[in-house]
């Protein structure tokens, strides 16, 4: 089995069929409506805060992330200078 | 301030990782074969404080960590499998170049398992996660003039970020019915999702995400390919380490967080397990690669694992985490042979070389690498259940408790699976004592014959004085129960 | 009398000297035959000590047990019908193994010989005094191995090899019988008991006897028949006696075993090892008269087995075919003696066991003759010999007297007769009471056709054999005085063993049921069996008495018109293409029909077959698996195609897939 | 007192070690010797030692295992394993002995394998507890597949793979039976067990139904499997045929199947359901196994298939004897264990000294060797009467004790296996006939008679078949008092 | 105001498409353009909630998570390139020695 247009569209459809019948059949509990004004409101920092205090673990690791990702890419990508 | 000794061994790996990373720079190639060293010994440290905080319980960082037995069992998991890696890998990047980059991305993915090990909320699991996948990625692709590892690498790379976007989309809906991402609150609020059919959604979209992983079938399409063509200590890596950092990941997600919605996702995972199980043992025995065989028995075993969801005993669950142990040691002694076998076969630039690890390669191992032969068939009796080895404790505790919940079909499965899976491990066993050596005597590698024995240690410890580790599962169990 | 306790020597002496024999035989002189010779000689001289102990008082038998496994005992039981059979053995075992030695001096395997024959001795005197069925019966299969052995004794020959295999196989057939008769007696007992009892052996005769009224009242349904579970159990026991005796239809086997050296032929088929069943059946006389219609079938299958055997016996070229078919014969005699005692009671064990008797006597002769003129000349098929009677005047004259009493030549109403007169009159005579009495004339027309046939085949052989010209070039010359003696012995036995001790004989073996061991009241165990005694012995008429000596004068004289005078062209009678002669010839194609039809075409080629095919289904089930698991893991295999594009397809498929599969499922549930 | 269960299973699994690592074939052999000659000693002593008047475990040893599973090291002796042990214990010596002179590759592996499997073997014997029960079970197969597999005959790689799986997939089942033992019990009393007998008793508590017969039975078609009985025999035949002679006794010692229905599903069996229609199921199969074995014998070709098939008959007594629930039904069967035993490694070691001296086993390309081979032709006649059930040897007695006193409870069973005896004398006398006695067939060429080692082993096992026959009673009392035990407790609940 | 399931919506379509190219596309940029899509609508899912929740959590984490789709890439394109330099080409269809 090569490419296979068709199958990859209607996998495609299928999933999007059973995404949006999941997310439209449901009766999502939202705030009854959204601040007045977003572009008003900025939560940068909010976020800012959370970054640093309730998720700064993930803020580390996402640093070794990065690094590892450098490494990794660094070392894929470098031609071997005695090829 | 938090209490930061208790994430002291990751922190070790972490700076075990720096430092190697900053000392390979400065050393000369030769002198590289020490970080190898440097690496193990970080890991031992690591493991050994693990060992020491065992039985110590703590939230850390605004809950987002969570210090238990099922993280502490396994941090002993990730770091045990790193320890053989490191190990069997200083033979491996003995005449690399590039040994620092390979120690570091194999500690920063021990690093990641092991954050996912104990992450509490999903944004921390997410990250951790896509470390430990996104080190691997460049580590499955280590040997960059082979198209077989590079194809390798690609492979896991496309399916792993497909099934990245797939978790998280999943987790994108399981945060919009919840409106958290922490896993206790999640387990809290998690009405929204039962009575819509979005729970359903987000589950089999976070099955897949792990699935990717644990390499469940249908999900699995990378692993065979990936696993066979990653040089063999990487294998070693995926299939004993990270495969089980997709079980710690799905145990805390959806027994503790998701399990209002237990009745969906025991439905598929019974349905991946059983389906596993079967093709993973059916199409092992067609192959002649001894790695992607490995890969197959890996399917297999994932789907014995697996059935722990379906159970859910404590039982079941205390099996299915003594299986993570045991496969552990297993498997990546099985893929550290095969390192052996396809060194020995590369090393003398004679036999298959398109496809090193080539049933034939075995041929007379007994003969010519008697260490390597005998720890590969203790650890294939092992994954095939005979005792008194690891695999046949852990199959024994886990398949047992399918008979205590009354899944007699899922248990008859199961043994089928088990016997068919006899039938290419005693192959194997044949080839390396029962058919003539086609070549000379060698003698197995220190790192090779270190980390083949400790593998052995490990299985045949479990094996047969299994008492302390049925505790620790146990208590590991607790943590879900 | 302390020679009694020394009882249980008399099979173990002749078994130590088979071990002895059989391991160093090569190494003592003529391949050890003293060894067994002083054993059985030794054995004879207890036997013959203890029998005329017995004689002097008949009710103290010797009997002495002990536990061998679980409830079952081993034990020494000597009573009149042991004491007779005893001596009989020992005596004529000593005198075929001393002529052995002559016989078989040529042979290079002669202590292997010895050995065989030791061991069936003690085989055969363990059957003869055990106390118990089991004892008889593991001493009875012991034979039976002796005799397959025996007879393969020359085992390089492709038919002895075949006619040892026939000769076990046939007589496993009637073991079989037999062995279920001892299942069925002892599940019986078993129940009749209520369990084990400590110390009691459970199948000792007296124990068994002792049970005959209910074992008698237990029916069983076969085949829509009630029938009494002892009739089963003795019809099961005969069952193995006609396998033993050669009787029919199990008779087969016996020509065969001619294939073994003559002096076996002598000693197991002819004079001991075939009496066995006759033992058996005399042995557990109490519950044959006691099961209804058992005795019946004893006699006509005796009778009938009398006169068919001697229509093959006059056609048979072979010298030893020719006494094999007569010991068949003579053993259907013996059965009918048996079982005429539907009518007179106990009195037929003394006439069967003196017709057994007498019958060793002269059959051993006739075999040790015959083997004496195989032994001279070197062939054994009547048509190329004549006139041997000139080089081998012993034998021929000694051969002539057993002729004489196998014949049955002596004058009614005296004391003057040989042995085969008295025994074999007597049972036809008892067949004519028995025939006046219940009206039923068959046995008794059986039993005197049977007579005449007997004379014609033994005048036929003698004839043949011993007078004329020489047929064919045969060397020859008397044998040598070890085996003369033995001939001259026995032709004064055929003589005049039954004159002398015809009345003694019969009151002697009367006592055998009621003595210290064992008690039973034949009357009315006859009265439970349903068959009326008649005491009425000796006011025939006089032509029947006569009427048996008549016949066998008539036997002489045809035999002597056509084998001596040649007063008739035999060759237009005596060809296959007179189908009676034929069919004589081919023993009523009982080859045909027993070993291709029924061995090779329906046990080894239908149900064997059947069962083969059986087995390659429920194979075939199991391989299938095998085959199966590895084509599915050939295709499902190409699942993986290796293009990562097609990869990604399955997951996300997977994904759609089972989120509808779990709702479908769900929603069903 | 020697610890000798424990030390019964621990010498030959030291001394199995110490041979893998022998250089020369000698060595091998020499260590297998001394290994199975010190076991041999062990198992004298442990038989000097027994009393054979009680039914109760000796040499009892236990010690906690695992606890949180409640498993636990436990072993003994009782009438019902001892003579197994003594079975396995002669005869292992003399198959080193046998063997001693074959030339073969790898020996140091050969003689490590046969000991590992004794271990293995008197392991299963002796384990109480049904963790360790099942670990030697298992263990059982791997140096059997082994041989097989390494010095197998042409179709070795499909004989030891049908065996392997075939019989692991029955003790898989049995495991799982065993395992809802185990949680039945756990539930009953509150506290995790693995002792045999522990569980054997909570059976009887048991609330009735679907369960309670499934673990029944899943562990009945464990032992049947392995016995094996009809229609499970299918592996049988090939991996007999195809294993080397040594492979072949190893597998006959392989008693472990009939051993488990005495220790374990005859306590069990009053207990189920319905006891009686599972009587008469294994009555049922214990019979036909006779006839069918015994017919096929009749139709095989080659001399080893054919004793192949015989074994599946006479292991038809084993299941027909314990199926017959009479004191002495069971010790017949038992006897029929202990004999089979004795009588099928003669028969083995004999077609395997055809086959190496007339290089076929095909029984009609074979002819007069009697003449060649006198001392095997005599031996051999022992075995093959033995075999045929002649009285005065070993199988007589048991099958005598089997027939009559199953035929108390099961008399239909007793007559179809009754008709078998004429065909096991048949294919035993035609074989005997075709390969040993009639004219010598001189395409064999120059065939040597057995050596004398070889000469030694069978000789004796021939005359241990000769001694039990002719008095049984050293094994068989203790048999006895065993079965009456077991008889009584089904008595007790009424079967 | 604008429904939650609009962009509930959008973010499945978007990732359908995505997924879709990843079935399709050979070329090894155009594969990771579309997982990058695919990633990106998750985002659009995690920050629309985050919206309609009133809770930051997710837009925190839609920031990780464009951190994490970028090293992604990162490897991604280094592991084409090493492709590239052997092959001459990253036609992903045409790698198929592992299979079976």
């Amino acid at each position: 089995m090569q490419i296979n247009r068709p199958a990859a569209l209607a996998v495609s459809l299928l999933f999007l069929f059973v995404v949006v019948l999941g997310t439209f059949g449901t009766s999502w509990n939202t705030v009854s409506e959204l601040p007045a004004n977003p572009a008003d409101q900025s939560n940068i920092e909010g976020i800012g805060m959370l970054i640093f205090t309730q998720y700064v673990v993930p803020f580390e690791v996402l640093s070794i992330v990065l690094l590892a990702s450098l490494i990794g890419a660094i070392y894929m990508a470098k031609g071997e200078g005695d090829k | 301030m938090e209490n930061l000794t208790l994430l002291a061994p990751e922190l070790a790996i972490a700076v075990t990782g720096l430092f190697v990373l900053l000392a390979g720079i400065f050393m000369s190639p030769q002198a590289k074969n020490m970080l190898g060293y440097l690496a193990t010994f970080g890991i031992l440290g690591a493991l050994g404080l693990t060992v020491g905080s065992f039985g110590t319980e703590a939230a850390m960082f605004s809950g987002t960590l969570s210090i238990d037995a099922l993280s502490q069992f396994f941090k002993l998991v990730f770091l045990a499998v790193a320890l053989l890696v490191s190990v069997a890998a200083i033979k491996y990047t003995e005449d690399s170049n590039h040994t620092e980059e390979f120690y570091a991305l194999v500690l920063f993915a021990t690093f990641g398992m092991m954050f996912v090990a104990s992450a509490n909320d999903l944004i921390v699991l997410f990250c951790a996660f896509e470390l430990a996948s996104l080190a691997t990625y460049a580590l499955a692709g280590y040997e960059k003039q082979n198209a077989r590892s590079l194809e390798a690498a690609m492979k896991y790379f496309v399916i792993g970020s497909v099934s990245a976007a797939l978790m998280l989309f999943g987790i994108s809906f399981v945060y919009g019915a919840t409106g958290t991402t922490s896993i206790p609150l999640i387990a809290a609020n998690s009405g929204l999702l039962v009575n819509n059919p979005i729970g359903l959604v987000a589950v089999v979209l976070l099955i897949a995400g792990f699935g990717f992983k644990m390499a469940l079938v249908p999900f699995h399409m990378w692993a065979p390919d990936t696993y066979q063509g990653s040089p063999s200590v990487v294998s070693a890596l995926l299939a004993a380490g990270s495969k089980k950092m997709g079980f710690v990941a799905a145990f805390r997600l959806f027994i503790v967080a998701l399990i209002a919605l237990q009745p969906d996702w025991q439905l598929a995972f019974t349905i991946l397990a059983v389906v596993t199980m079967t093709f993973g043992n059916v199409v092992a025995v067609a192959q002649t690669s001894v790695k992607r065989m490995l890969a197959y028995s890996s399917l297999a075993q994932a789907g014995y694992i697996a059935m722990a969801f379906v159970v859910m005993t404590p039982m079941a669950l205390t099996g299915g985490i003594l299986y993570a142990l045991a496969h552990a040691f297993m498997k990546a002694g099985a893929f550290i042979a095969a390192a052996a076998v396809v060194w020995m076969v590369t090393s003398e630039k004679k036999g298959n070389l398109e496809v090193p690890d080539h049933l034939d390669s075995f041929k007379g191992l007994g003969k010519r690498m008697p260490l390597a032969a005998i720890s590969m068939t203790i650890f294939v009796f092992a994954l095939a259940g005979i005792p008194p080895t690891a695999g046949y404790m852990a199959k024994f505790v886990l398949f047992s408790s399918t008979i205590q919940a009354g899944l007699v079909w899922l248990a008859v499965i199961a043994i089928l699976n088990s016997a068919l899976s006899l039938f290419y491990y005693a192959r194997l066993v044949k080839y390396m004592y029962f058919l003539p050596p086609d070549g000379e005597k060698v003698s197995t590698p220190f790192p090779y014959a270190m980390a083949l024995l400790l593998a052995v240690a490990g299985v045949l410890v479990i094996g047969i004085w299994p008492e302390p580790f049925m505790q620790w599962a146990m208590e590991a169990a607790k943590v879900l129960v | 009398m302390a020679l009694e306790e020394f009882a249980f020597l008399i099979p173990v002496l002749p078994a130590l000297a088979f071990v002895i024999t059989f391991f160093f035989g090569k190494k003592l002189p003529s391949g050890g035959a003293i060894v067994p010779i002083a054993a059985i000689a030794a054995s004879f001289v207890i036997s013959f000590m203890i029998t005329l102990g017995l004689l002097a008082n008949p009710e103290e038998v010797v009997s002495q047990s002990v536990s061998w496994f679980a409830v079952l005992n081993l034990g020494v039981l000597i009573d009149p019908l042991a004491a007779v059979m005893l001596s009989m053995v020992t005596f004529v075992s000593l005198l075929i193994h001393i002529y052995a030695v002559g016989y078989m001096s040529h042979d290079p395997a002669k202590s292997r010989y010895f050995a065989e024959t030791a061991l069936f001795t003690a085989a055969m005197l363990s059957l003869i005094l055990s106390d118990n069925i089991l004892q008889l019966f593991v001493s009875w299969e012991l034979v039976g191995l002796c005799s397959y052995l025996l007879i393969g004794f020359w085992f390089e020959k492709p038919s002895a090899a075949s006619a040892a295999k026939k000769a076990f196989l046939t007589t496993r057939i009637g073991d079989v019988m037999f062995l279920t008769g001892i299942i069925v007696l002892t599940a019986d007992l078993l129940k009749l008991a209520g369990g084990f009892t400590e110390g009691v052996y459970l199948l000792r005769f007296d124990e068994i006897f002792g049970y005959i009224p209910q074992l008698s009242a237990l029916q069983a349904n076969v085949f829509g028949f009630e029938v009494s579970h002892l009739t089963i159990i003795t019809l099961l026991f005969f069952g193995g006696a006609v396998g033993k005796s050669g009787q029919f239809p199990l008779h087969v086997w016996l020509p065969d075993a001619m294939e073994g050296p003559t002096t076996v032929s002598a000693l197991i088929h002819a004079a001991t090892m075939v009496t066995a069943g006759v033992y058996l059946v005399a042995r557990t006389f109490p519950m044959f008269i006691a099961a209804p219609d058992s005795l019946m079938v004893v006699a006509y299958f005796g009778g009938f087995t009398a006169l068919f055997a001697g229509t093959m016996g006059i056609v048979m070229n072979d010298l030893k075919r020719v006494l094999a078919f007569s010991t068949i014969s003579q053993l259907g005699y013996m059965m009918l003696g048996l079982g005429l005692g539907a009518a007179i009671g106990l009195e037929a064990v003394g006439v069967s066991l003196f017709h057994l008797i007498n019958h060793a006597f002269f059959k051993a002769l006739l075999f040790l003759c015959a083997g004496s003129v195989i032994h001279a000349v070197g062939t054994q098929d009547m048509r190329e010999l004549g006139g041997v009677g000139k080089v081998m005047p012993i034998t021929a004259a000694t051969m002539a007297v057993a002729a004489l009493a196998l014949a049955g030549f002596g004058i009614p109403g005296t004391s003057i007769g040989t042995s085969g007169f008295f025994s074999k009159d007597a049972i036809i005579e008892s067949a004519f009471l028995f025939g006046e009495h219940t009206h039923n004339w068959v046995p008794y027309l059986f039993s005197i056709a049977a007579a005449l046939l007997t004379s014609i085949y033994i005048f036929r052989l003698i004839f043949m054999t011993f007078t004329g010209k020489p047929r064919s070039s045969y060397g020859g010359h008397e044998s040598p005085a070890v085996m003369t003696i033995p001939l001259g012995i026995l032709a004064l036995f055929a003589l005049v063993f039954g004159g002398l001790t015809q009345t003694g004989f019969m009151n002697f073996l009367e006592e055998t049921f009621t003595n210290s061991f064992v008690s039973v009241d034949i009357g009315s165990l006859a009265e439970i069996g349903g068959n009326e005694l008649v005491h009425a012995a000796g006011h025939e008429p006089l032509f029947i008495l006569w009427l048996p000596l008549i016949v066998a004068l008539a036997g002489l004289g045809i035999a002597f018109a056509l084998y001596y005078l040649r007063a008739v062209d035999l060759g237009a009678l005596a060809s296959m293409k007179n189908p009676v002669y034929k069919l004589l010839y081919k023993r009523y194609y009982q080859h045909e029909i027993y070993t291709e039809f029924f061995s090779i075409g329906v046990v080894y080629g239908v149900v064997a077959f059947l069962a083969q095919v059986v087995d390659v289904v429920v194979d075939s089930i199991v391989e299938a698996v095998g085959i199966v698991t590895v084509a599915a893991s050939e295709e499902l295999r190409k699942i993986q195609t290796g293009v990562v594009q097609t990869y990604a397809t399955v997951v996300i498929a997977g994904v759609s897939l089972l989120i509808i599969l779990v709702k479908l499922i769900m929603e069903v549930l | 007192m020697l610890p000798v269960a424990s030390l019964l299973i621990l010498v030959p699994l030291i001394f199995a070690a110490v041979t893998f690592f022998a250089k020369t074939k000698e060595q091998a052999a020499g260590m297998g010797l001394l290994g199975s000659l010190v076991t041999l000693g062990l198992a004298l002593y442990a038989y000097m030692n027994f009393d054979s008047s009680t039914a109760a475990m000796q040499f009892f040893e236990s010690v906690e295992w695992i606890p949180s599973l409640g498993v636990s090291y436990t072993v003994g002796i009782d009438g019902i394993s001892m003579p197994l042990i003594l079975l396995n214990a002669i005869v292992i010596p003399l198959l080193v002995l046998y063997s001693w002179k074959e030339e073969r590759e790898a020996p140091n592996r050969f003689y490590g394998l046969i000991l590992t499997m004794q271990a293995a073997v008197i392991g299963v014997f002796v384990a109480l507890d049904f963790f360790m029960f099942y670990i030697f079970w298992e263990l059982t197969l791997i140096p059997l597949f082994f041989m097989v597999n390494i010095w197998g005959g042409e179709k070795r790689a499909h004989a030891s793979y049908k065996f392997f799986i075939y019989t692991h997939v029955a003790s898989l089942v049995m495991l799982l039976g065993i395992f809802g033992l185990f949680y039945a019990a756990w539930q009953q009393t509150g506290v995790p067990t693995f002792d045999i007998r522990e569980l054997i008793a909570q059976f009887q508590f048991f609330e009735s139904g679907m369960l309670r017969d499934a673990i029944f039975l899943a562990i009945l078609f464990g032992f049947l499997a392995k016995i094996p009985t009809f229609p499970f025999h299918s592996w049988l035949p090939d991996a007999y045929s195809e294993a080397p002679t040594a492979g072949s006794v190893l597998f006959v010692l392989l008693k472990i199947g009939g051993y488990g229905l005495f220790r374990i599903i005859l306590p069990m069996l009053p207990n189920t359901g319905s006891p009686n229609l599972i009587i008469a199921m294994m009555g049922l199969l214990g019979s036909v196994s006779i006839l069918y074995g015994a017919l096929l014998a009749l139709r095989q070709k080659d001399l080893k298939r054919m004793i192949a098939y015989s074994s599946v008959s006479h292991m038809g007594y084993v299941t027909l004897g314990s199926a017959g629930l009479v004191a002495l039904s069971v010790s017949g069967a038992m006897f029929q264990q202990f004999s089979h035993g004795l009588i099928m490694s003669i028969l083995f070691m004999s077609a395997g000294a055809i086959h190496a001296s007339a290089g076929t086993r095909i029984i009609n390309e074979l002819g007069g060797l009697a003449r060649k081979m006198p001392k095997l032709a005599v031996i051999m006649m022992v075995g093959f009467m033995a075999s045929l059930g002649l009285p005065g040897l070993t199988g007589f007695i048991a099958e005598f004790l089997v027939l009559t006193f199953s035929f108390v409870n099961l008399p239909g069973f007793v007559v179809i296996a009754l008709l078998a005896i004429v065909i096991t004398a048949g294919y035993h006398l035609w074989a005997m006939q075709r390969a040993m006695f009639g004219v010598y067939n001189e395409k064999l060429g120059d065939v040597k008679d057995i050596n004398a080692l070889q000469v030694f082993s069978m000789a004796v096992i021939a005359l241990l078949v000769l001694y039990f026959g002719l008095n049984p009673s050293p094994v068989l009392d203790m048999m006895i008092t065993n079965s009456e035990a077991i008889v009584s407790l089904a008595a007790a609940a009424g079967v | 105001m604008i429904p939650l399931s609009f962009y509930l919506g959008l973010a499945a379509l978007l990732f359908s498409i995505g997924l879709y190219g990843v079935m399709t596309h050979k070329s090894g940029i155009r594969l990771i353009m579309c997982i990058e899509l695919m990633l990106n609508s998750a985002n659009l899912n995690l920050v629309a909630f985050s919206s309609y929740t009133d809770t930051l959590n997710g837009q925190v984490f839609a920031l990780f998570s464009i951190a994490l789709a970028a090293a992604e890439a990162a490897i991604g394109f280094a592991i084409f390139m090493a492709i590239y330099r052997m092959h001459d080409r990253i036609n992903l269809d045409e790698l198929n020695l592992l299979r079976w």
